[in-house]
Parts: structure tokens; sequence; C-alpha cells
């Protein structure tokens, strides 16, 4: 006998708030991309309680989607900010119009 | 209380420590760090709920490559502090507000499940049932997330070069 | 409607009358404008023809009994019919001649005195046009027909006075007459609607029958649609309150004065309370009221003809005491008496304004004392037939104005009305001082030299055409004379009008000839020690009392009054209001709109900037709303 | 409802020859300026036979909807392509024969951009064609929207005083209207029962509940009302008048303002008439105030197109006061006031344009004395002054006289109001007219030449007809007579 499942929720939904929590308060894309993963691993140790408990191999299956969404939006999402980088000198999130037109006027 | 029990509150408080030291980090370099002994307790979390071959992967796939891409990606624009504040206070205080309330909002919900209270009997996917299991089930989906994974690769590889031609260089050398 | 039988004869007539100067209108406005001649010949044949037609309908229906009406369906929408038609019985007969007579003697009076004018065409034009609207509102059948020409004949005088409209006067008293008419007929038309929703129909024959209008109308409302047609009446006849367009509109060429403003067009005014004379006779009320009206807008022009040097507006005065001298007459209840006064008056006021417009001709001034420097009493035929105008407008025997006025005054007499015998009285005798006045100023002027002529009032001056002058002058002297010796075959005559009111025979007063011409001779007498004698000093007795100068020079301050009551209250006021409200209010607010939705873009616009997360912590927060409701929903 | 179906597509073909006309403009290289202006007069020449033939040659004994045409257009919808008129559309028709015409031929002289300025005005007469011919609730929206996209245009380009300003204004405002017409063509379309735009069809029965047509004869009110000059929604009317160059000036007052007070008539009144009934106090307001309000409002304008932007004000405040007064006397007067308004003021703005094209100048205390330098041009300015003001014989006479008969045994006050407003109405015309025409002639002005008779042509057909009409008003009435008794008399 391990936890109930409601404790396993519990924790996903713990992991989800501090990634949720990083993402909208960190001035930083990177670290908000940092949140983003976290979020979608407390999704995916939700999944995997929930496959425990009604003993069904789907909600593995599910993990496996999230771990190639995440690395597809991992490398897409750096890739970008590389490129916001180096227009802007900045990985700030507040892309205002005049940090843009700062590198992209030309 | 099995010693079951015991490792899940240890493992999940680990987790839990982990991000929250990431989270908070200003140093980002850290801050990946510590997402990566975070993983590493998903990973044997995946492992005590049965899911072998995912913690497997797990320690694969978001320990070592994603999280490995992020300190490429941190050391290539050798960016260690940020400018500015590090947590605007207009910013932090929604955001508290927010991630608390969901986390409010999800735990009432969770608890509002009657069936969810009682423990669950350990059990594991062995990795070949799992990996017969989805390749017999769910095999356009694989199918569909490596092309998915393929797009990606094309995408990041696009937009990550470097632009050609004068407006670059000039740009390069304006500051 | 088309009656079955073939039309008679005289409808034809009448119907031909109507429609030549109209179509000498369009043929001269269309075609012939500049060719001055031709416009004079067409004008002039189209009034002679319908002369002709008078003359003939006059004799052919001497002894009508009953009116004879033609009408036609003009227009039908919906419950609406609008009929158009021609009735013809006593009173419109012979209004319809007097107008067809001055009409024609003045158009040939025209063509000396406008010989030469730049607008010789457009002036036939006009006067085509006048006559064709004033002889239809004569024969009109219908009360709405009335109005409608009624109109056009203030259109027609708004051109003719403005016919100079270089001048700036000119066509700011064509402006003020056609706005001053216009605000009678405002009351004009909202009694006659009123009229028609209550009767259905706006019939002459219908609005004079007593017992028609009677069972379906209460007294309070025939009151009320009578005042307010009177408002027309009003305004369209110069009387108090709206009497001060009259005098501006003399700016007009003189033929016009005469015909329009002095025998014509204002008398409609008389001849619409004639012709509805059943229909007033039923509110005593609205009878009242017009011998009040009549006998204040008497008096006023009065006393204003008595300080005036201008020797048209002695006449635009005198006209307007006239026409307020007929309303009494018709106001103590006999139609007779105001109808023959208008015939008779509209005879030797035009003879007045005719001579004066020789005067003027002559001397190219409006001004009596200069006229009488220059030699104005050289001018013969001009001075005698003045003599007897004024004479007729005094009411001396034998002339036509003796017997309308003593008539008049009989009835006056009759009626119970004191005061307003009184005050006729004091107004004959007015009248008789201020023409009088006039004659001896012309005939003895002082300090007579040769004076340069001064600028001339009608703004040109030419020589010649003196022999169709002074016909037309000796035609109007003649009727003059001889028309008050008709007097009882015109009261025959007039008496088989259908009014629905029993004529009242008037008690017969030996004294009151007598005693009026008495009056008349002491106002004479007066006017001679006053102007005429060798050692007068041509200041009048009002003259020497400042106030009264004033007051009466100024028109009793009608004019400033109104004036400033337009500036304050029109164009300060409501106007100014109105278009602030315009301005500031509607288009202000709707600036506003526009300036805060380019607000609410900025404030759009700050949402949508760069920054994300504000946006995730939005969206984040959106669906835990969303679970919320969801959850604690579902 | 019985109609009668066309042999001959008469009402395409009007619609076809305004569409051909700009495809000719189109075709026409744009230097040639004389080639384009001769192929615009010819086509809308046509229109206006056309137009004329249809008010002849419909049977005024039938009465009812002729020269129908019907096409499914979109059958699932319920919409169609659906084409007849009446004795209320065959009025407007004429007159908007007669003002494009006019038009046309009043920018004789034009030379800036010729090609796209007549190539607009094609379009935009087309909609209005389309609008006054549909009887598709889905097809008069559409009409509806392309007779006033090209205005924009037309005004920010080729116009005078503060031209974006009020090309703006104009644009926003009617954009507004068309915001409610929508939903409310839509609200009723659902609630109809029947998924069908068919005006005719949603006609029949009682489909609407009270409650349902008050909500959409109200929005449709002031939708249509924004671009019929209702007060308060009126300010866009003179400001764009002013902004207007003479052309447009003319189609828009003369047409495009009609086009709001038919839509009234045609979709508020047809479909809603307990809405009508519920409203109809509200609109003699409202019409009362508009009368009394561009009246005194224009006496104290300084620009002569001001003037006679206000004075539309002021007659469409007639119009819609007939239209208020619910019978069949006021629907008359209203239809026909809408004719007599829409030729009157195309005269008055054609002549104010010529007046400016050769003084260079709209303000009414620089003018003056042009009567004696240009008589012929300034009679017309009189004329429409005079009719402007009412005199009889004159057309709008007519309409204005049988509009207070019947407001006056409805609404007295609102009648005896509107009636008080004339005689200010005549101060207000006259004022303009001594200031401009009369007055010794201004040595500034000597030079200038009388109007030619090219020019002089469309402003004497304009003043023929309002002679026309102001004589034999029966011509007009007698058509409106059987719409009306068929639309009081269906209910």
């Amino acid at each position: 006998m391990i936890v109930p499942l409601n404790h396993i929720l519990l924790l996903s939904g713990l992991l989800f708030s501090l990634g949720m929590f990083c993402t909208l308060a960190r001035r930083n894309l990177i670290m908000m991309l940092l949140g983003i993963e976290i979020m979608l691993n407390a999704a995916a140790v939700g999944f995997v309680g929930a496959s425990l408990h009604w003993q069904q191999m789907e909600g593995q299956a599910i993990v496996i989607f999230i771990l190639a969404v995440a690395a597809t939006e991992v490398s897409i999402g750096l890739a970008a900010i590389l490129v916001v980088y180096r227009r802007t000198d900045s990985v700030d999130p507040d892309m205002d119009a005049a940090l843009w037109e700062k590198g992209g006027s030309r | 209380m099995s010693i079951l029990t015991l490792l899940f509150y240890a493992i999940a408080l680990l987790i839990v420590v982990a991000t929250a030291m990431a989270v908070t980090r200003r140093n980002m370099v850290h801050a990946v760090l510590y997402l990566v002994l975070s993983f590493f307790g998903t990973a044997m979390l995946f492992y005590l709920l049965g899911a072998p071959f995912l913690a497997a992967l797990e320690i694969i796939i978001y320990a070592g490559a994603i999280m490995v891409l992020f300190l490429f990606l941190i050391m290539m624009i050798r960016l260690k502090t940020l400018p500015g504040m590090f947590f605007p206070v207009g910013q932090l205080l929604p955001a508290i507000l927010i991630s608390a309330g969901f986390l409010v909002v999800s735990s009432v919900m969770v608890g509002r499940n009657p069936s969810g209270w009682a423990p669950m009997p350990a059990a594991q996917a062995s990795p070949m049932a799992f990996g017969v299991y989805l390749f017999q089930t769910h095999w356009l989906a694989v199918e569909i997330a490596s092309m998915l994974l393929l797009v990606a690769l094309v995408g990041a590889y696009i937009l990550g070069r470097r632009v050609r031609g004068p407006s670059a260089d000039t740009r390069k050398e304006a500051p | 409607m088309q009656p079955a039988t073939p039309l008679p004869n005289s409808l034809i007539v009448t119907a031909a009358a109507l429609l030549l100067p109209l179509l000498a209108f369009g043929v001269i406005m269309l075609a012939t404008r500049s060719r001055h001649r031709l416009s004079a010949a067409i004008s002039i044949g189209a009034a002679g023809l319908s002369l002709l037609a008078a003359v003939y309908l006059l004799v052919q229906h001497w002894q009508m009994q009953a009116p004879l009406i033609f009408q036609a369906v003009w227009m039908v929408s919906g419950q609406m019919t609008i009929p158009i038609g021609i009735m013809l019985d006593p009173i419109s007969l012979s209004m319809f001649a007097v107008v067809a007579t001055i009409s024609f003697l003045v158009q040939v009076y025209s063509l000396g005195y406008m010989a030469g004018d730049p607008g010789f065409g457009r002036y036939y034009g006009c006067m085509s046009l006048f006559a064709w609207a004033m002889l239809t509102l004569t024969v009109s059948s219908s009360l709405l027909q009335i109005y409608i020409f009624w109109e056009l004949v203030g259109l027609a005088s708004y051109l003719l006075i403005g016919f100079w409209f270089d001048k700036f006067s000119a066509s700011e008293a064509g402006k003020k007459a056609f706005v001053m008419t216009r605000t009678g007929d405002v009351a004009f038309l909202l009694g006659l609607v009123l009229l028609w929703l209550q009767l259905g129909t706006l019939d002459i024959p219908v609005l004079t029958d007593p017992a028609a209008v009677g069972a379906q109308l209460s007294p309070g409302m025939i009151t009320l649609t009578a005042l307010l047609i009177f408002g027309g009446i009003v305004g369209k006849s110069a009387q108090f309150p709206l009497l001060t367009w009259l005098p501006d509109a003399m700016e007009g060429p003189t033929p016009v004065s005469a015909l329009l403003h002095s025998a014509t067009m204002v008398a409609a005014g008389v001849y619409l309370f004639s012709r509805l004379f059943g229909f007033f006779s039923l509110s005593p009320t609205a009878m009242a009221v017009c011998l009040a009206i009549g006998t204040i807008s008497m008096l006023l022009a009065s006393t204003m003809a008595m300080v005036a040097r201008d020797i048209k507006q002695v006449w635009a005065y005198s006209t307007i005491s006239q026409l307020g001298f007929m309303l009494m007459g018709l106001g103590a209840g006999s139609l007779f008496a105001g109808a023959f006064h208008l015939i008779t008056h509209a005879g030797f006021k035009a003879l007045l304004f005719l001579c004066a417009g020789v005067f003027i001709h002559h001397c190219g001034t409006n001004d009596m004392f200069e006229i009488g420097r220059q030699g104005g009493r050289r001018l013969k035929s001009a001075v005698v037939c003045t003599i007897i105008g004024a004479g007729a407008l005094s009411g001396l025997p034998p002339l036509s104005g003796f017997f309308s006025k003593e008539m008049i005054l009989g009835h006056l007499l009759d009626s119970g009305h004191p005061v307003a015998f009184l005050a006729a009285a004091v107004g004959a005798f007015l009248t008789t001082y201020y023409s009088f006045r006039l004659i001896f100023i012309i005939l003895f002027p002082r300090d007579a030299g040769d004076a340069p002529p001064a600028e001339s009032h009608d703004g040109h001056h030419h020589a010649g055409g003196e022999y169709s002058m002074t016909t037309v002058l000796w035609c109007l002297a003649g009727v003059t004379v001889v028309l008050g010796f008709f007097q009882t075959p015109l009261h025959d005559f007039l008496a088989r009008t259908d009014t629905g009111v029993q004529a009242a025979t008037p008690a017969h007063h030996s004294w009151l000839p007598v005693a009026a011409c008495l009056l008349a001779a002491v106002a004479i007498l007066q006017a001679w020690f006053e102007y005429g004698r060798k050692k007068a000093r041509q200041i009048g007795w009002v003259e020497q009392i400042p106030f009264l100068a004033d007051l009466f020079g100024n028109r009793w301050y009608l004019d400033r009054l109104y004036r400033y009551l337009l500036d304050t209250l029109v164009y300060r006021g409501v106007s100014r209001l109105f278009t602030a409200n315009d301005r500031r209010v509607i288009d202000g607010a709707l600036d506003g709109l526009g300036r805060s939705t380019i607000g609410l873009g900025r404030v759009i616009d700050w949402v949508h900037g760069g920054m994300i997360q504000y946006r995730l912590m939005i969206m984040v927060a959106a669906v835990i709303g969303l679970i919320l409701f969801i959850g604690w929903g579902g | 409802m019985a109609y009668q179906l066309a042999d001959f597509p008469f009402l395409t073909t009007l619609l076809l020859c305004c569409v051909a006309g700009l495809l000719a403009i189109l075709a026409t290289p744009a230097k040639h300026t004389r080639a384009i202006k001769i192929v615009s007069a010819v086509f809308s020449g046509l229109t206006l036979v056309i137009s004329i033939y249809l008010f002849i040659a419909y049977d005024q004994q039938a009465g009812g909807y002729q020269f129908v045409e019907r096409v499914a257009w979109i059958p699932a919808l319920g919409i169609a392509y659906f084409n007849g008129v009446d004795g209320f559309a065959l009025p407007m028709l004429l007159l908007t024969g007669i003002v494009f015409f006019t038009a046309v031929l009043t920018c004789w002289e034009m030379e800036l951009r010729v090609k796209e300025f007549f190539a607009l005005i094609f379009l935009l007469v087309t909609g209005v064609f389309g609008l006054f011919m549909s009887l598709d609730l889905f097809f008069i929206f559409v009409w509806f929207d392309v007779s006033l996209f090209p205005m924009y245009l037309l005004i920010a380009i080729w116009g005078s005083t503060r031209k974006e300003y009020g090309a703006m204004k104009l644009t926003l405002y009617l954009l507004a209207g068309s915001a409610l017409i929508l939903p409310a063509i839509v609200y009723l379309v659902v609630h109809s029962g029947a998924m069908t735009f068919d005006l005719l069809v949603l006609m029949e029965g009682d489909r609407f509940t009270p409650a349902q047509q008050r909500i959409a004869f109200l929005l449709l009110y002031i939708g249509f009302g924004i671009l019929a000059g209702v007060f308060p929604f009126h300010t866009w009317s003179p400001v764009g008048h002013v902004a207007a160059p003479t052309a447009v000036s003319m189609i828009h007052a003369g047409v495009l303002m009609k086009i709001g007070a038919f839509g009234i008539l045609r979709v508020g009144i047809f479909l809603c008439p307990e809405g009508w009934q519920y409203w109809a106090p509200l609109m003699a307001v409202l019409a009362t105030c508009g009368i009394v309000y561009g009246t005194f409002v224009g006496l104290n304008q300084t620009d002569l197109k001001y003037v006679i932007g206000y004075s539309s004000v002021a007659h469409m405040g007639i119009v819609g006061l007939g239209l208020s007064t619910m019978t069949i006397d006021g629907l008359n007067g209203a239809v026909f006031q809408m004719f007599a308004h829409g030729i009157m003021t195309a005269l008055f703005f054609s002549s104010v344009g010529y007046i400016y094209d050769r003084t260079h100048t709209k303000a009414i205390a620089e003018l003056g004395g042009l009567s004696r330098i240009m008589p012929r041009a300034t009679t017309f300015f009189i004329l429409a002054a005079l009719t402007g003001i009412g005199v009889p014989c004159l057309a709008s006479f007519w309409g204005e006289l049988v509009v207070f008969m019947s407001c006056v045994r409805v609404y007295p006050v609102a009648g005896a109001l509107a009636i008080g407003a004339l005689a200010v109405g005549a101060l207000f015309m006259l004022r303009v007219v001594q200031k401009t025409c009369y007055g010794p002639p201004l040595k500034k002005f000597a030079g200038l030449k009388d109007i030619t008779a090219t020019l002089a042509v469309p402003r004497i057909i304009l003043a023929s007809v309002i002679v026309l009409f102001g004589l034999f008003p029966g011509l007009l009435f007698d058509m409106i007579n059987t719409a009306t008794m068929q639309l009081i008399g269906l209910r």
C-alpha cells in the first residue's frame, strides 16, 4: 500500500503552482520556459499517479507524449529566446514595442 | 504506514524543496541544477509509482537532454544576472496570488474526490508490457509525436541560425 | 366630380381670365424677359383680356341669385381631397373686377413709369404673376385654395418690393414683408387645418353656412379658428400688431405700391374677412377682436401719417388706417359697408399712389417738401387728381369715399360701440388733416428754388411716357368721382351674396353726413392754417410736441421692438443657443466619444503591450475562474 | 402578398446600367476626361429614362409590387435576389434617376481625378438604386452599405472645408447606423419563425410579438434615422454637406438622406407596425425638434452650405413628422416631401456649387449682389430657396401641407410648432438669398460669367421638376397613394 491518489495529485498541484509562479513572476524568458517545464512535469506526475490508481497504462502513455511535447517546446522556445536575445540584447519578457524598435528598426 | 509511503513523502519533500529552490534562484545555472535535482526526484517517484520505463526516460530526456539544453543556452548568452529588480512587486503579488489561488482551487477540487482517499496498492508496469501496449494501441500518436520532434528540429535550426547580410552585421557592430 | 353638363360660358371665361396672366408670366419669364416692349405687350394684353372678361362676367351675372361654383379635384391623398375651383358670387365678382381694372390700369401706367428700367421684362413678369395669383384668389372656391394663392401674392409682393434688389433697403423690405405676413399666415394655416379637421372640407359655401358650421363646431372652436384665420388677415392687411412691413414695402416701384400695397393685395385680408363674413359672424369674440384691431390700427397708422415726410409713406399709413377702417365696418356687422369701402378705396388709393408716382417720377424724390420745392404743383393733372383722391379719402361729397365712409360711420354708430365710433371720427379727422397737409405742402412750397434734384428714391428718373400715366390718372379719377353714385345698385348686388347672415339695414342718420363733412372741413382748415396760408411755418402741431413727434415718427417704436425681439430672442437667443447646443453638446458629446474611444484604445494598447506575463496571468486567472465555474456549477 | 412578375427585367437592367457605366468608366483611359464625362452622362441618362419609364408604366389600378424579379441566391438562408417596386419605391427611383443625371451634368467642368470620381459616384448610385428596389432584407442591408462606402472617398478626396473631419464623421455616423440595422434585421429574421429574408413573407401574418416589434423598430428607426438626419443624430449632415463636392452633396442630400427615411418606412414600418405605433410619439417629438432646431440653427450659420445642410435637417424633420402620424395622409405627405426635398436640395447644392466654383467662397458675409452678375444662376438659387420656404406651386409645399394637416389631427402641438417654424424658415431662407444674391454687385465678382447653357441644363431639369410637381402634385400623390392604401389597409 502506498499513498492515496489524492496525495499524489496534491503534490502535482503544488509543483504546478510553483511552475506557474516561476512563469508568471520571473522577468526572464529562460526562467519562464523553466517554469513551463516544471508545470509539464507536474502534469506528468499526476498522470503516473492516475495510471496507478486505475491500473491502466493510458496514463503512462500520455507521459511519453508529454515528454515529446516538452522536448519540442524547449528546443523551439530556446531557439526563439536566442533570436530575441540577439535582437534586443536581453531576455526580458517585457517585449515593448520600443524595445523591439531598438534592434529591429533596421 | 509502510516503507513505501514514507519513501513517497521523502521524495515528495525533495521534489518540492528542489523545485522551490530552482524557482527562486537568481543565478540561472543554479536554478537549472536544482531543477535537475528535482527531476531526479521525479524519476524516483515514477519508479515508486510503478513506471520504471518512464523513470528512465525522465532522467534521460528531462534531466539529461532538456536541462543540458538550458545550460547551453545560458552559457551561450553569458547572461548571469538580470538587470532590474529580481522580483518586481507589481508582478510578484499577482503571480503569488494567482499561483496560490490555483493551489487552493486544485486542492479543494482534489479533496472533493472521495474515491481518491483510499491508499493504492503498489503495482508495476514492466517496460516490455508498456512498450507492447504503446505500440499496439497508440502507434499512430507515437508517429505523430516523432513528426512533431522532426518539425521542432527543423524549426529550431531555422530560428537559431544566424541571420546573414549586412543588417545583422552592422547591428552587431553598432553597440 | 366633373359635371356632366357642358361648362357654362362664364366659367370658361373666368378660367381663361385666370390662366392668361399665368401664361403671360411663363412666357415672359422663360422667353421674352430681355425683350422689353414685347413682354409689356404680352402682360398688358393678358391683363386687358382679364379685364374684358371681368366686365363680361359682371354684366352677365348682375342679376345672379345663387353663386356659381365649379370644382375639380386637384389632388387626392387618402382621406384628403384638395379641390380647386371657381366660385362666382357678387362679392367675388366685384373684387375680381376691381383687381382686373386696377391691375390693367397700373400696368398701362407702368409703361411710362418703368420705361428704360433694365428689369422691365422681369417687372412685367412679376406683375403677371401677381395678377394671376390675385385674380384666382378672389374667385377661389375653397379656403385652402385661397391660402395657396394668398401665399403666391405674398411671393409676388416679395419679388416686387425687392425689385430694385441692388438697394439693401429694398431687399430688406421685401424680406420683412414676406416674413411678417408669413407670421400671420402661420396662424391662418393652423386655423385652416383645424377647420378642415372639424369640418372635413374647406369649401366656402359650407364655411359660410351657419347651420353646417354650428352643427359641427363648438362655439369655442369657432372663435379659436376664426381668431387664427384673422391672424392671417392681420398679417396680410398690415393691421396691428403686424403693421410695420407696409410702410417699408414702399421701397418697391410706385405702381407696385399702388397695385399691391394699397388697392388689391393688402385688401385681400379684408376681402377674406368679407368672404368668410358668415363664418366670422358666428363668433362675437372674433368680431369684437376685429373691431378692436381695426380701430387700433386705424388710429396708430393715422398718427404715423401726420409726421411722415415721404409722400408714399403717408399713403401707406393711410392704407393701413383705411384697411383698419374697413375691418371696423365689417366688425360692426356690415358686410356691405366694408366691401364697398374696399372697392372705393381701391380706386382712390391707387389714384393717390399713381399721382405720387408722377411726382416722384418728375422730381426724383419722395420727400414732399422737396417735391413742393421742385415745382410739383406744375404737374397739373397729378395735382388735380391728388386733390380728388384726397377728397375721396377724406370723405368729401360727392366723391366715392364720402359714401362708403359715411356708411361705415353709420354702422358703427348703430352697432353700439360708441368708443369705436368716436375713434372712427377722430380717425376721419386725422385722415383729412394729413391728406391736406400733404397737398398744401406740395402746393405752397416754402423757399422754392431750383434746388438740384435730390437722389431719386426710385433710383432712376426718366421723362416721357406721360401720356400713358396721365390717361390712367384721369381714368381712375373718373372712377373715383362716379363710383359713389352706384352705391345702391352695388348694395343690391352685394346683398345677394350668400353670407348666411341677415344683412342689417342701417338706420339713416341724416345728421351724420353733415357732421362728417363739417369734421372734414375743420380738418382742412387746420391743415390750411398750419401748412397752407402764407405765414404758415409748415410745422404741424404734432411736430411741436417732441414726445409725440418721436413716437409717431418712429412708428410707436413697434419696429424697434420687433427688431429688438428678433435680435435678442431669435438671433442671439434661441438660434445661438441651439447652435451652441449643436456645436458643444451634440458634437461635443460625439467628439468626446471619439476621444474616449481613442483613450480606450490607449488602455487596450497598454494591455496589448509586449509583456507576456501579464497576459499569461490573465489567462491563468481566467482558467481558474473557468475551473471554479465548471467545478462548482456542474 | 401577390405581386406581378416582370415580363422584362427592367429593374435589373436599371442596375446593370449603373454597373455597365461603372465598367465603361473604368475601361476608359483616365486622361480622356471628356470621354469619361460623356460615358457617365449617357449611362446616367439611361437610368433616368428607365426610371421614368417605370414610373409611367406602373399600373396604378393594380397596385402592389410590379416589375418583380426573383432569383434564389442562398436558399438555405432564404436570401433571394428579389426586386420589385411599388408606389413608395417608384418616386424614389425617379428621384434617384433625376438627381443622378443632373449631378453628373453638374460636374461637367470637374478636372480632378475625373475617372475615379465618376466611378465612385456610379458605385454609390448602384447601391441607392438597389436599395430602393430590393425586397429582400439581406440585400437591403448590402445595398445600404454599398451606397455608404464611396461617400468617404468622395468627400475625403474631392471635398473642401474640413473634408477629412467631415468624411470621417459622416462615415462613422452612418456605420453606427448600419451597426444598428444589421442586428435588427437578424433579430427579425430569427424571430420570424421562417428562415427567410423575404420582406413580403415576413410581412405576412403576425409574425412578431409587440415586444419584439418595439425592439426591432427602435433599432431600425435610429439606424436608418441617422441617415435621415433625425434629431439629435443630425450633426453629420451639415458637416458632410459642407465638406462634400457639389455633385456629391446633391446625391447625398438629395438621395442618400431619403434612403434613411425610406428604410424606416420599408423595413421598420412594413415589418413592425406595432413597434411603429409604440414609438410614433417619440418620432413626432424628435421630428418636431428637428424642424424647429434645424430652422433656428440655420439662422445663425455663416457658411452657405451649412445653411442648406440645416434646412435639410428641418425638411427631413417634416418627413419624420409625416411618418410619425400613422395616417395615410401623413405617409403620403412624407413620401412626397422626400421626393420634393430631394429635388429641391439637389437644385440648391447645384446652384451653390456654381456660385462656389465661380467666387471660390461659401462664406455668406463675403458674397453679395450676385443677382446682377449671374442672374440665371441666382434665379435657380432663389427658386430653390422659395421651394424650401414652401411657396405654393412649388413641389415641397404639397408635402408640407399634407403632413401638417395630418399632423395637427394626431399631434396638435407638434403640428402647431412645425407650422410656426414656417415663419422662421422663411426668415432663414430669405436672409441667405438677400445676403448672397441681392445688394449692390461687388467689384471683386464683376468679371464672373453667368451660367452657360451646358451647365444650365441640369438646373433647368431640376427646376422644371419642381414646378411640374408643384402644379400637378396629383401625379405623384396618386402613385404614392396606391402603396399607402395597401400598407394601411393591410394592417
